[in-house]
């Protein structure tokens, strides 16, 4: 890295720092044009918040009337610019459907789906990456196969039905509850227990591609002089791919973890509905269907957070990984 | 240097390897036999595709993927390594057999710290508990003459220059005190000047230890330096085995005696040009930087029509980002490129078709110079179309003209890709591709330095003849001296980014020299087995009279 | 996505409390109607009933102006009093009122109201409290969806802290019917408003927590009034969407009670062990409505033929998997007073249809019907199937599948042929004047009949039963054989529940669960 | 359901199936040889027999869907019979639940699934695929500007993104593919700006740079091929995840609805099913699966060549 040449250690940490700053900038212009194009996407939306509470028994006067008190008869950039001032200071504002501040519509659902997307990716993630282990060292075996075959047909089924047989599967029989409904007060280990099978939906969904990625990127480095070198050592195939593939391959796995990561967030609304759990997915598509924009706004502000975070955090961690980046001569 | 045990350490048999292609299989090793004693050092010794690396890597009982050994044996101090299971195998390698790549850069894990790359066999093998071997490590470190022994092991590899990485590989598979090492061009990538330094240090080395290797590398002068007895290999096949001072001396056969014939080319260099006349390309005063870092400074010196001016220098001397500056890849700080007289527009962008027509470039790795999915008709026929705008029969007549010239039979070459090709005539076709644009000058970036001699030796050739023939300039960046000899008429000698030295050929190659042009000289290894020996022992004087002094 | 209803669409089923059950169409052969075979006992308290909802949206509040979808009136029924209650066999009962009574006119209603009740909170349910909730609805800030069916009250005074009196501005004999509508819930008021984010009420149950679109949990009131209701200790009302894990819930044991069953998986459920099916049909219908303004459809001749051109059997069967009735393209329910029984049925009829289309001068048709599952489910399917059989007699229907979102904003009214939803009305008068008199906002297919709209003014007035059924009859047969909607069936209501689970005899029928009271009125046998 | 079946009768079926699958591969494979002209003929020899098993269920799909008016034994829309007919007489996988034949919608859904992911993945790459290339060629202000586009449009979630500018632009097909292949094309950008920018250091690129070539030259002649392996492999990712999509969008109300016959939608509508233990919704789903499978046998075996590796 010609650049870094006779920077010593402190100063890659602080291009570490700088690169943070620049990229959490660079996520702050991000947001705010997702912001803007979310609230001008919900505006473009056929109808508003007023024709669609009222539905079938909408009139003009009750709609105009609805309108009227949400302050839906300002012009849209005047609502917008209320909003941004709002979300500047700190305030989420309030849902139109019902009045209730947005902060507590959301904190709640918001740590339900963090905690799905921790539960699965506690389980996905360690998975993936000693099936990627393993299938890389008996790559092109039965095993090998038969472990793609399994992993390829599971994310080949829509979510939901791959809901719907673990259902059949594991709760019918009565292991495990079939709602993951969260009542309050229930233990950890109660409610490990309610949010097993969304949790064992998800990682069949995100373990595949994550098992894919690991056995790519390890095989990719078999060709490697440093392979042959570690096979020219006489280490065991085991050791091969796990103390001098695997570190090389951090990037390329961070990176799919990352993603998957973002995806456990910001994509499993179609789980939520299966499985009845109160996430933030589930509250943005209902948002949309009722064009609540503060809250729409609020729940796509929070999802583009961490994907802008993820994609940050997988980018530190890689350079940290990458000995060239953080050991400079 | 030559202890010879009565037990051979290591034997070959009929030794027949394949390697697949597109399902197929053929021969890469065609049952070659050898015998290596205690103490030994055998050079293996062709060109590339004579099987010398297969054939290292199968004394070790360790074919590469897409490879497998058909018949024949490899038996290691009695252990047949052919038919041994994979456990008994791992058991012997890295403990008892190690190996030395070619390129360490690329050989060292570049995740893990040297030092933990050294203990990891001693300690896998069950041979020493981590922290002796640690401190072995600083011994060996010491030996091989690395700078810091005591620090440097807790460097990463790319914290480590290309020389000291594969002294410290050499210092690695001496970690469990191995019977027999195998050294596979361990030299080639390196600098001439750095290459001196490991090979004094391998050499050192072995002998302390008495270790067995077997060394293989493509060049003579340094297996004259290193082996005790040297075989030449030709596609698979065994051409000769001799002691090293008889090969030398009287090499039996045809082929031998080819390869000792090439390093004796010498171009009749063209008197100096007349000063009167306008250069073809004058680099005038030119500094360069790549961001903040300057990498050029104040560098001038003019090429005539009909001249090849070879740039000299090792790798980050300038050579190559002088040639950047020349094609407008990288527009100078200050200073400018005068073509024909009138300056060139820094930046290629803004050149006109005419200009960037008259300069072109041939580039060192044939590989990525020419694109893998385009055929030899396409590759050389795109300039022909877009500068002269030939089509139809002209552009197909012109192609075969183009790929005549270049020695290579259109109706054969034009469908091909690359990957059909071998590494010689890669880089005819990038000849043509340059001649298609019918220049006035050429710079060929290191040609020759990824080819064998004998292949070298026909593209300096053809270069040669094609100036006669097409009136054209020629700079020539190397940093091989016997490059320099065998296709220079005036040389400029480059270090850190400023020219050093520069003048007629003949000039050069006589004392006295600047020191750094010295230094240069004096590394390029000679077919005499005793010139390394000599070579350190007159530098040590030096040094001694130096300091006397 | 979501079902629209219409608001104060009661279903009557009677008021001569008859009951018709899913008369055995098709599939449903073997269905058991309003949980026959359960035990009969005397109800039992205790217990906590889970029920799982279709419906349910993050989106919901407590606010009575926007109860759109079942989950919240369900909720809302079971922690509010009504004025009026329609009960299971159809006749109106007082709840908060004790007793009405009109002028002559019926323009001025003095009605009762029950002594010593009181709200959750403890503050006692006077007339102030209902004029603010019926005011809540009324008034040109009205945001309300039930703002249309209060708007002819004219004025309301209390008369002593028990007794309100209701000035309309024209007469109206259904006038007590109006009060059951859902939305009208009697809240406790202070300084003549409402307070339409609090969740107290007088209803039989009090709210312990609420998550919109997630779950309710509610305890029996111990102060309810009524002492034959409320048996469960405790309500859990949940909101599962997905059909399929609503079903799930049901079978794996984690719910008591489903509504929204999955027609096409019906059959399936009956087999399930401890499970059973429960269908009632009372005034929805599904409708294919007409702009009659418009070419071809201002062709009586063309509507007659689209009419001839579908399959109703084929559309109860496949469509509603045989859980409803045939309609006879007028919007009144076998169980409705005045239903026109022995008016001609009209069916699958190709030559007939082709008959009418050569009296419109037309050899073949074409024309887009709008359907989403938006208008109601197997809206689009209804479409296809109407389509396939229509070609028979030279009548292309493209059926064009509109967005869910925005249907009712965007297709219904403003598409010439679109899928509607109805949920019916219990009077026909309201039925009529609500959808199909000149005039009224919702008169989806803008049909304009002058014979029609005099039998309705006169209908409305005229006292003798004999002359008022003649009348509705005729009007029945006049929307029938000219107006402008199809109205091929009356889809039932689907639910289920466990064994665990007993019911009245009877089942209410004008909305799902029984009546929306399945939480006061069921119980653990 | 599985329980009425012991577990080792199950293996013993996996067994036979997987044991036909490997002779048809080897079969297929066997033909091609035989029959193709030589280049064909070279590149089926070093196909392994999972990679021509998928060769030989893509083309089977392929067939099915360009064939199937003369293939269905009923039309796509045709109410033919009563509903929930058992499988066997004339409907050979019974009927669905408006009395259509199953086995005929199978096929249309093949020619309609395959058809609109086809399309969709089309449109991604020919998008993605382009503005990526160009970004990494170009590089400077248009490579920034591009990739902060991309950037932000990933940041909204997929599903959510789709839905609304479904319900800004209506569900018709036409939509459907134009929104996910816009959604699809920013992950193919990012893929193919970044094998892009390994190309365009190459010395070829530098060659054909001072030779003074265009933007267009460069991006289709000299990069296009080079970047063809990673992009055609992540094409048959893509388009199978395009059946996905669909499919959850449908779970939204927003996919293909009937009368089309479509994979993603005919699970859907047919998933409650399952809960019953009645397979039917896993015909949909299983058609899916296998080309899946076959899909990522064929990419795998093609990274595997352009890996190098030759184990």
């Amino acid at each position: 890295m010609p650049f870094w040449d006779g920077q010593s250690r402190g100063d890659v940490l602080q291009s570490i720092w700088i690169m943070i700053a620049r990229r959490l900038g660079l996520g702050l212009v991000t947001l705010f044009v997702v912001s803007l194009l979310i609230f001008a996407a919900v505006e473009m939306l056929p109808g508003d918040i007023a024709e669609e509470i009222l539905g079938q028994s909408a009139t003009p006067e009750t709609v105009a009337a609805f309108r009227r008190e949400l302050g839906l008869d300002l012009p849209s950039y005047q609502r917008y610019l209320a909003w941004l001032g709002g979300i500047l200071q700190g305030d989420f504002g309030t849902s139109l459907a019902n009045g209730r501040p947005i902060s507590d519509l959301i904190a709640g659902r918001l740590s339900n789906t963090l905690f799905l997307a921790l539960y699965a990716a506690a389980i996905s993630v360690p998975l993936a990456i000693s099936l990627g282990i393993l299938v890389s060292l008996y790559r092109n075996s039965l095993f090998d196969r038969a472990v793609n075959l399994i992993t390829l047909s599971s994310i080949s089924f829509p979510e939901f039905f791959v809901a719907y047989i673990l259902i059949v599967l594991l709760s019918q029989s009565g292991y495990f509850p079939s709602l993951a409904t969260l009542s309050p007060g229930a233990t950890f280990a109660e409610t490990l227990y309610r949010t097993f099978l969304p949790a064992l939906t998800l990682t069949l969904v995100v373990t595949a591609h994550m098992m894919r990625m690991t056995r790519a990127a390890i095989i990719n480095l078999l060709a490697s002089p440093y392979i042959e070198m570690a096979r020219l050592k006489g280490l065991s195939p085991g050791r091969i791919i796990v103390k001098h593939a695997l570190p090389n391959a951090f990037a390329p796995i961070i990176n799919v973890i990352a993603l998957n990561l973002a995806y456990l967030i910001t994509g499993v609304v179609v789980v939520e509905v299966v499985f009845v759990y109160p996430g933030l997915g589930q509250l943005m598509v209902d948002s949309v269907a009722k064009r609540d924009i503060p809250v729409v706004q609020a729940a796509a502000l929070i999802f583009a957070c961490a994907y802008v975070l993820l994609n940050l955090t997988a980018d530190v961690l890689s350079t940290l990984s990458n000995p060239r980046l953080i050991h400079t001569r | 240097m030559t202890k010879t045990s009565n037990t051979p350490l290591l034997t070959i048999k009929d030794l027949y390897i394949e390697g697949r292609a597109d399902e197929t299989w053929s021969g890469i090793v065609n049952g070659v036999s050898l015998t290596l004693n205690r103490g030994e050092v055998l050079g293996l010794i062709g060109e590339s595709g004579a099987g010398k690396s297969t054939l290292g890597l199968a004394a070790m009982g360790y074919t590469r993927d897409g490879c497998r050994i058909s018949s024949g044996s490899v038996t290691f101090d009695g252990t047949d390594l052919v038919g041994a299971p994979g456990k008994t195998k791992r058991h012997l390698l890295g403990s008892r057999i190690a190996y030395v790549a070619q390129s360490a850069a690329a050989s060292f894990n570049p995740a893990h710290r040297l030092i933990d790359q050294f203990t990891e066999a001693p300690v896998q093998h069950g041979t020493s508990s981590r922290d002796v071997a640690a401190k072995d490590a600083v011994d060996l470190y010491q030996r091989m003459r690395l700078p810091d022994p005591e620090t440097i092991g807790f460097r990463y590899p790319h914290q480590v220059s290309g020389g000291q990485l594969q002294r410290a590989m050499t210092a690695m598979a001496m970690a469990c005190r191995p019977d027999l090492i195998i050294f596979d061009e361990p030299t080639t990538a390196l600098d001439v000047t750095t290459q001196i330094e490991v090979l004094a240090a391998i050499r050192n080395i072995v002998d302390q230890f008495q270790t067995a290797a077997i060394y293989i590398t493509h060049d003579l002068a340094v297996v004259a330096q290193m082996a005790d007895r040297i075989k030449v290999l030709l596609r698979g096949d065994e051409v000769e085995e001799a002691e090293t001072a008889a090969m030398l001396a009287s090499p039996q056969e045809d082929y031998t005696k080819s390869l000792w014939a090439v390093r004796s080319h010498a171009r009749t260099e063209q008197p100096a040009a007349d000063r009167a006349e306008m250069p073809v390309l004058s680099v005038q005063n030119v500094t360069a930087a790549y961001g903040p870092i300057k990498v050029l400074h104040d560098v001038s010196f003019d090429i005539h029509k009909r001249r090849t001016v070879a740039v000299v220098g090792e790798s980050g001397s300038g050579k190559s980002t002088t040639a950047r500056v020349i094609t407008g890849l990288l527009p100078p700080l200050e200073g400018q490129v005068l073509f024909n007289g009138s300056a060139l527009p820094p930046n290629y962008k803004t050149r006109s078709g005419d200009q960037l027509r008259k300069v072109q470039m041939i580039y060192q790795m044939a590989d990525t110079a020419l694109n893998p999915k385009q055929t030899v008709g396409q590759i050389v026929g795109r300039p022909v179309q877009f500068y002269l705008g030939l089509r139809g029969q002209a552009l197909r007549d012109r192609v075969a003209e183009l790929l005549n010239m270049i020695e290579l039979e259109p109706g054969d070459f034009l469908e091909r890709l690359p990957s059909e090709l071998s590494g010689g005539q890669k880089q005819r076709v990038g000849i043509a591709r340059a001649l298609a644009a019918e220049p006035q000058m050429i710079i060929c970036d290191e040609v020759t330095s990824a080819l064998d001699q004998i292949v070298a030796e026909g593209i300096l050739k053809l270069l040669d003849r094609l100036q006669g023939e097409l009136d054209l300039a020629y700079m020539f960046i190397t940093h091989d001296l016997a490059t320099v000899k065998a296709i220079a008429d005036e040389v400029v000698v480059m270090q850190s980014g400023k020219v050093i030295e520069q003048g007629q050929k003949s000039a050069m190659f006589t004392p006295p020299h600047d020191p750094y042009t010295e230094l240069l000289l004096s590394s390029v290894p000679e077919m005499d087995p005793d010139w390394l020996t000599d070579l350190l022992k007159r530098r040590a004087d030096d040094a001694n009279a130096y300091s006397k002094t | 996505m979501k079902t629209k209803h219409l608001k104060l669409s009661n279903s009557r089923i009677s008021r001569r409390s008859v009951l018709q059950g899913a008369t055995a169409l098709g599939g449903a052969a073997a269905l058991s109607t309003f949980g026959a075979g359960t035990l009969r006992a005397a109800p039992k308290k205790g217990g906590t009933l889970r029920l799982a909802m279709g419906h349910g949206n993050t989106s919901d509040s407590y606010d009575p102006a926007t109860w759109d979808n079942a989950y919240v009136q369900v909720f809302a029924t079971a922690r509010h009093g009504y004025l009026t209650e329609i009960t299971a066999e159809g006749s109106l009962v007082g709840e908060v009122a004790t007793s009405w009574e009109a002028s002559p006119d019926a323009k001025i209603w003095t009605l009762q109201l029950r002594d010593g009740l009181t709200f959750h909170s403890g503050k006692t349910v006077t007339a102030d409290d209902v004029i603010a909730s019926l005011n809540y609805h009324r008034g040109d800030d009205s945001k309300s969806a039930a703002k249309p069916i209060v708007e002819p009250i004219q004025d309301m005074r209390a008369d002593g802290p028990s007794t309100v009196v209701v000035t309309l501005a024209n007469g109206n004999s259904d006038f007590p019917f109006i009060l059951s509508d859902y939305h009208l819930a009697i809240m406790p008021s202070a300084d003549g408003k409402i307070d339409p984010a609090s969740s107290d009420g007088c209803g039989g149950y009090v709210v312990q927590s609420y998550e919109p679109g997630v779950q309710a949990t509610l305890a029996r009131n111990p102060n309810y009034w009524k002492s034959d209701r409320a048996h469960f200790d405790n309500v859990q009302i949940l909101a599962i969407l997905d059909a399929a894990a609503r079903l799930n819930a049901l079978v794996t044991g984690e719910v008591d009670v489903i509504d929204r069953v999955d027609v096409n998986t019906a059959h399936l459920l009956q087999r399930s062990p401890g499970v059973k099916l429960m269908t009632t049909t009372g005034t929805q219908h599904y409708t294919f409505a007409m702009d009659t303004r418009v070419e071809p459809f201002n062709d009586n001749n063309v509507r007659q033929a689209l009419k001839y051109a579908i399959d109703r059997q084929e559309l109860v069967d496949k469509v509603l998997n045989g859980f409803g009735e045939i309609g006879n393209d007028h919007p009144i329910g076998r169980s409705n007073r005045f239903f026109a029984a022995d008016l001609e049925q009209h069916a699958y009829d190709p030559d007939k249809a082709k008959h009418y289309l050569k009296q419109a001068g037309l050899s073949s048709l074409d024309v887009s019907l709008s359907a989403a599952d938006a208008a109601f489910t197997g809206a689009v399917d209804a479409g296809v199937l109407y389509s396939e059989r229509a070609k028979a007699a030279g009548i292309n229907i493209n059926v064009v599948q509109e967005p869910n979102d925005g249907y009712w904003s965007n297709v219904w009214m403003k598409k010439p042929w679109s899928a509607v939803y109805w949920g019916g009305r219990p009077t026909e008068d309201w039925m009529f004047s609500t959808a199909y008199a000149s005039g009224a906002p919702w008169n989806d297919s803008f049909w304009e009949n002058e014979r029609f709209n005099k039998l309705l003014l006169e209908a409305r007035s005229e006292l003798d039963e004999e002359k008022r059924r003649e009348m509705y009859y005729d009007m029945q047969s006049l929307v029938s054989n000219e107006g402008g909607v199809v109205i091929p069936m009356f889809a039932s209501y689907v639910m289920a529940h466990s064994d665990a689970i007993a019911t009245p005899d009877k089942v209410g029928a004008n909305w799902t669960l029984d009546g929306f009271r399945a939480v006061e009125r069921w119980w653990f046998a | 359901m599985a329980s009425s079946t012991p577990v080792w009768m199950i293996l013993i079926y996996c067994t036979i199936a997987f044991g036909c699958a490997a002779a048809c591969a080897f079969a297929f494979r066997t033909a091609v040889i035989a029959s193709m002209p030589g280049q064909v003929s070279k590149l089926a020899r070093s196909m392994p027999l999972s990679a021509s098993f998928g060769a030989l269920i893509i083309l089977i799909y392929v067939f099915v869907a360009l064939f199937a008016p003369w293939i269905a034994p009923f039309g796509e829309r045709e109410v033919v019979g009563a509903q929930y007919l058992p499988w066997g007489g004339d409907y050979l996988l019974g009927t669905d639940d408006l009395g259509r034949d199953m086995f005929t919608r199978l096929i249309y859904g093949a020619r309609n699934t395959v058809g609109i992911a086809f399309a969709t993945t089309l449109l991604a790459f020919l998008g993605g695929a382009i503005l990526g290339l160009l970004a990494a060629v170009v590089g400077g202000w248009i490579d920034e500007l591009l990739s902060r586009i991309v950037d932000i449009l990933m940041a909204i979630p997929a599903l959510i993104f789709a839905l609304l500018l479904l319900t800004i632009f209506g569900t018709s097909i036409v939509n459907m593919i134009l929104v996910i292949a816009l959604i699809d094309s920013t992950r193919v950008f990012r893929l193919a700006r970044s094998v892009a920018m390994n190309i365009v250091v190459m010395d070829y690129i530098e060659a054909a740079r001072l030779r003074g070539e265009g933007l267009g030259y460069l991006v289709v002649r000299e990069i296009l091929p080079n970047a063809a392996a990673p992009l055609i492999a992540e094409f048959g990712l893509r388009f199978c995840f395009v059946f996905l999509s669909i499919s959850a969008l449908s779970f939204l109300g927003l996919g293909i609805q009937p009368p089309t016959a479509d994979w993603g939608s005919m699970v859907r509508n047919n998933a409650t099913l399952i809960t019953f233990g009645d397979v039917t919704p896993l015909l949909p789903a299983g058609a899916i699966a296998l080309l899946t499978v076959a899909v990522n046998f064929v990419v795998d075996w093609m990274l595997h060549r352009a890996s190098g590796l030759k184990e």
